[in-house]
């Protein structure tokens, strides 16, 4: 898992940083036009810390190596974004981290079982956090339909690369359904009616994150 | 990071990444008696340290309103502030470091402007100090152009979070607590209300182009201070007219009558000149005057601004003597300086 | 007289031909407690008027370079100032009524900047009054993209105008005769020098349209203050590179060097973001550094201005002891103000 | 002759109205863009004076009175206009006025040789007070050369509307040739080389003002 996540967090900065100036486009409509820049600076110096870590402990777990990362990510994002975006973005991180290191070492589920589990906590610090639910035009309207249907494929016994499959999809039609929305957080709530008809920023670099993410899974030589 | 613009825009700078590191090292330059930097951590220290037994004022936020808010540390003022990148609120270490670095003892005031960005990250940042140093917090929202906060972020913090700082400021240097600081900064925030409106929009240097696009006849009514769009868009009108779009708002939702005495606080966003920001003002002294409000108090130029915009903003501010006296205290900053 | 423009100008008004008096009324509602306005003559007056036996200080010159000259009015600097419509320098009856409103009995030194027109309107005041109040005068001409001076009206006075209004102002205030006060002018004219340049035109409200046109890649550098084209115009640069096209020719015309302090004065055109500026200022500060040079004092902002011109200007004035003692001296003035 | 003169300003008033967008954008060329607004200015406020004025008094010669009202317009231009242009064109009517004055009361000499009289005394002026001359590229490029030919017009006999058209013919030609010329006085020395290829305003409008008051004098309908 550990291994994927590397690849998929060095391949999200990739297409961050190729698809900034299309998120700070979307965020200067309905937002203060940094959204991009701020995700590029934070991938930017995750590639960075990747780049400068020791070689895993190979005493620890997969799981335990994974959760160090995100634990990793969720610091730099932190420390280095700024922004809603920053703080959401890292305590998702942080809260996924969380989930991994709390699960059992005994018994640990199964890859797709830990993927969503981490994924609902993300999902979850981001709501707590930002005091927000689905339906508020952020990020939260990718990332919850994500989350739901990752959910639902475990549970009708899918893969991991057919679980982020379904996320991906979600993710996608989420972001593309907080189009005709009225922001009710973050800056975009203060251009009231105006904020209608313009896809989130937020929600829109949730869906890249898990297309990258299912892209990098179901590529066969990345092993979850 | 490099600019993804396709040209390079038209500004002052070396590198688009450098833009505010440069500024506070001349800010730092500029003013080697008023304030140090922690380049590090972009942070505007007072220089001379922490003053023991005084509460502790920190504020930040994005860069491009300057002098919001490094040109306002120092004496009488802020203790440090926290410089994001522009229109970027700061990450919660350099709060960290900023309150670590003003803490003598009395505890620390921070003062956010309502932006979810602001208040999350200053949030986190007082979480990282917990337990060691006594944090209170107060966050600015003065803006009327937001009008129902059930269905937003709440209103943002704009005009009134100078004033806050000034005010807050000569409470904590005339040894208040902790307490009575951020009672003092409650109450401001309380009793003030702004609105602004822009004639155009500024350049994020690093996006390289416009926020928004405006026609030669359009302003943009009820933005904030990121370069963010307004609540609607209107014909341009006279100063007069303008103006009391901005003022009638603010007096009814203060709920401001005959008798009573206000700061009024015209503000400039960036790119309009100051001769035009005195003609705001004599507008908005004429419509005060109209409705019998004093003017007790007044500041006019650019405070807290949107990198090159032009437009302009009101905050008025209920004025009893407490606030008066404490808005006279000498101050010595880089951008507001009296008495001292 | 209305305006030929064919569209309204976007800018802060109500008729075009009122934006000097409303500003100049915007000015005195603003700061009751420093000016006065003599509205038939569009002088700015110090509250409280002449102080009998101290020399009286008079500037003007056309508006839209706030907060020049009015701006400085006040204790520690002028007595008075004279606006004229935007660009134009005010006509001999304001300069005479300016004149004889501010003379405390010990003569008026008029401070005026080197343009044909304030020249010449000047000298016909002077005129107006002679035989009955004695008047110095110095002419500022401290500009040296203006090189040849054989063929040209001579060198413009620019930035440093502001310092010698402060300096001057601070001399009259210490009670210095009309001679010394006049010698002291003419050692800070003689001794600053200053050059600028514009990233942007600017818009004269009655005219309508840019003076000039710029690519968006272009400079227009050794720029005056009346938005008229520079000298040459270069392809947009970095700031370390411009800071040093306008350093250079300054430092060597003054011919300083190694040991020397300065005033290190980096002025705002109108419409560049304070963030901007001090960028700037840190080039500046690097090169004279780099060539050990020592800032003595600083000034960093908007306050010799084009209107709404994005760009900058650089003034360096050499210091010794009697100029820094005279610089720190106590102001309070609207746009200039410590120690009071 | 005074009442030519009051048909000369009014009319000259209403041309400087139309023009004063011309004007203005030479000198936005090689100036600071006011030199239209500050004749507009000056000229409305003569037109106002004019209008405020008591009839002549009937013991005063048509010479005094003629003084007098170029005393005034000098007055008016140096009060209301500013810049360069308003002190150098007051003065030259101040000193046009003078000239009239001191003219011998017994044995006035012909219209045309105390138009040409007066014409002298008012160029005198500016290049006294502007302390320039010919070939600076200034107002007196065009009326030095039609101050001389209209010099040379009285010395050959001509009548006042000879002498005035001749003096139109120079001024406009004079202006004319400040195109080519590097400025060296007023603001468009600042601008060096790039001086060259535009005409000067203040000479564009001295032979406007000449224009109209060889076209008012040629008007059968007004006697001088
Ligand atoms: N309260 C919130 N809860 C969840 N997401 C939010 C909230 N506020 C803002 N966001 C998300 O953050 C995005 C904006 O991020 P960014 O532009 O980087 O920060 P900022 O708004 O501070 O400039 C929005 O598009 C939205 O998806
Ligand atoms: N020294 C001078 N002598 C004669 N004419 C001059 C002189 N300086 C300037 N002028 C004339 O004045 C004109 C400019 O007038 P105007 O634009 O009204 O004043 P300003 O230059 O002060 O803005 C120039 O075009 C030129 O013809
Ligand atoms: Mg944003
Ligand atoms: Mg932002
Ligand atoms: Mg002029
Ligand atoms: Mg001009």
């Amino acid at each position: 898992m550990q291994h994927a996540l590397e690849a998929w967090l060095r391949s999200a900065a990739t297409r961050i940083h190729e698809q900034a100036p299309a998120l700070t486009a979307l965020d200067q409509a309905i937002g203060d036009g940094d959204h991009g820049i701020n995700m590029d600076r934070g991938f930017a110096a995750i590639v960075t810390a990747l780049d400068g870590l020791p070689p895993v402990d190979p005493g620890k777990t997969d799981v335990a190596a994974s959760a160090d990362l995100l634990r990793l990510v969720g610091r730099t994002l932190i420390s280095t974004v700024g922004g809603a975006s920053g703080p959401l973005y890292g305590t998702a991180f942080l809260r996924a981290a969380a989930a991994l290191a709390a699960l059992p070492v005994e018994a640990p589920p199964s890859t797709p079982a830990v993927v969503v589990t981490a994924l609902e906590a993300a999902v979850a610090g981001i709501g707590a956090l930002g005091k927000a639910t689905t339906g508020e035009k952020t990020m939260l309207d990718a990332l919850v339909p994500a989350t739901e249907a990752a959910r639902a494929a475990v549970d009708g016994g899918a893969d991991t690369a057919a679980v982020l499959a379904a996320a991906r999809d979600a993710a996608a039609a989420g972001a593309a359904a907080t189009e005709p929305m009225l922001a009710t957080k973050g800056r975009a709530s203060y251009l009231g009616e105006r904020s209608i008809g313009h896809r989130d920023p937020g929600a829109t670099s949730s869906a890249l994150l898990v297309d990258v993410l299912a892209g990098v899974v179901a590529d066969a030589d990345v092993a979850v | 990071m490099a600019t993804n613009a396709p040209t390079r825009v038209k500004k002052l700078f070396n590198k688009v990444e450098d833009i505010v590191p440069e500024s506070l090292a001349g800010l730092a330059a500029a003013h080697p008696d008023i304030v140090t930097i922690d380049a590090a951590n972009n942070v505007v220290l007072r220089a001379g340290g922490p003053t023991p037994g005084k509460v502790g004022l920190i504020s930040g936020g994005g860069s491009g309103h300057e002098p919001l808010h490094g040109g306002f540390v120092g004496f009488g003022m802020l203790d440090a502030a926290a410089a994001g990148n522009v229109f970027t609120s700061p990450v919660p270490d350099q709060m960290e470091a900023a309150t670590r670095a003003v803490d003598g003892g009395a505890g620390v005031l921070h003062i956010v402007k309502n932006y979810t960005g602001d208040v999350l990250n200053f949030q986190m940042a007082a979480e990282l100090v917990a337990g060691e140093i006594e944090v209170a917090s107060v966050v600015t929202n003065d803006d009327v152009a937001v009008q129902d906060s059930l269905y937003t972020a709440g209103r943002r913090g704009v005009g009134v979070t100078v004033l806050v700082e000034k005010i807050a400021g000569a409470a904590a240097e005339a040894g208040k607590s902790l307490a009575d600081v951020t009672a003092t900064a409650v109450k401001v925030n309380g009793q003030g209300r702004s609105m602004g409106l822009a004639l155009s929009s500024c350049i994020v240097p690093a996006a390289g182009t416009p926020t928004f696009e405006l026609g030669d006849d359009e302003v943009e009514v009820g933005i904030g201070i990121h370069g963010e769009p307004g609540r609607r868009r209107e014909k341009l009108a006279s100063v007069d007219e303008m103006a009391e779009w901005l003022v009638s708002p603010i007096v009814s939702d203060l709920g401001l009558g005959r008798g009573d005495t206000v700061l009024a606080f015209v503000n400039g966003m960036g790119g309009t000149p100051l001769i035009e920001l005195y003609v705001a003002f004599n507008s908005v002294a004429r419509i005060l005057g109209g409705q019998g409000i004093a003017i007790g108090r007044s500041l006019v130029g650019n405070y807290i601004t949107s990198l090159e915009m032009a437009g302009f903003s009101v905050t008025l501010l209920k004025l009893d003597e407490e606030l008066i006296r404490l808005w006279d205290a000498p101050v010595h900053t880089a951008a507001l300086r009296w008495g001292a």
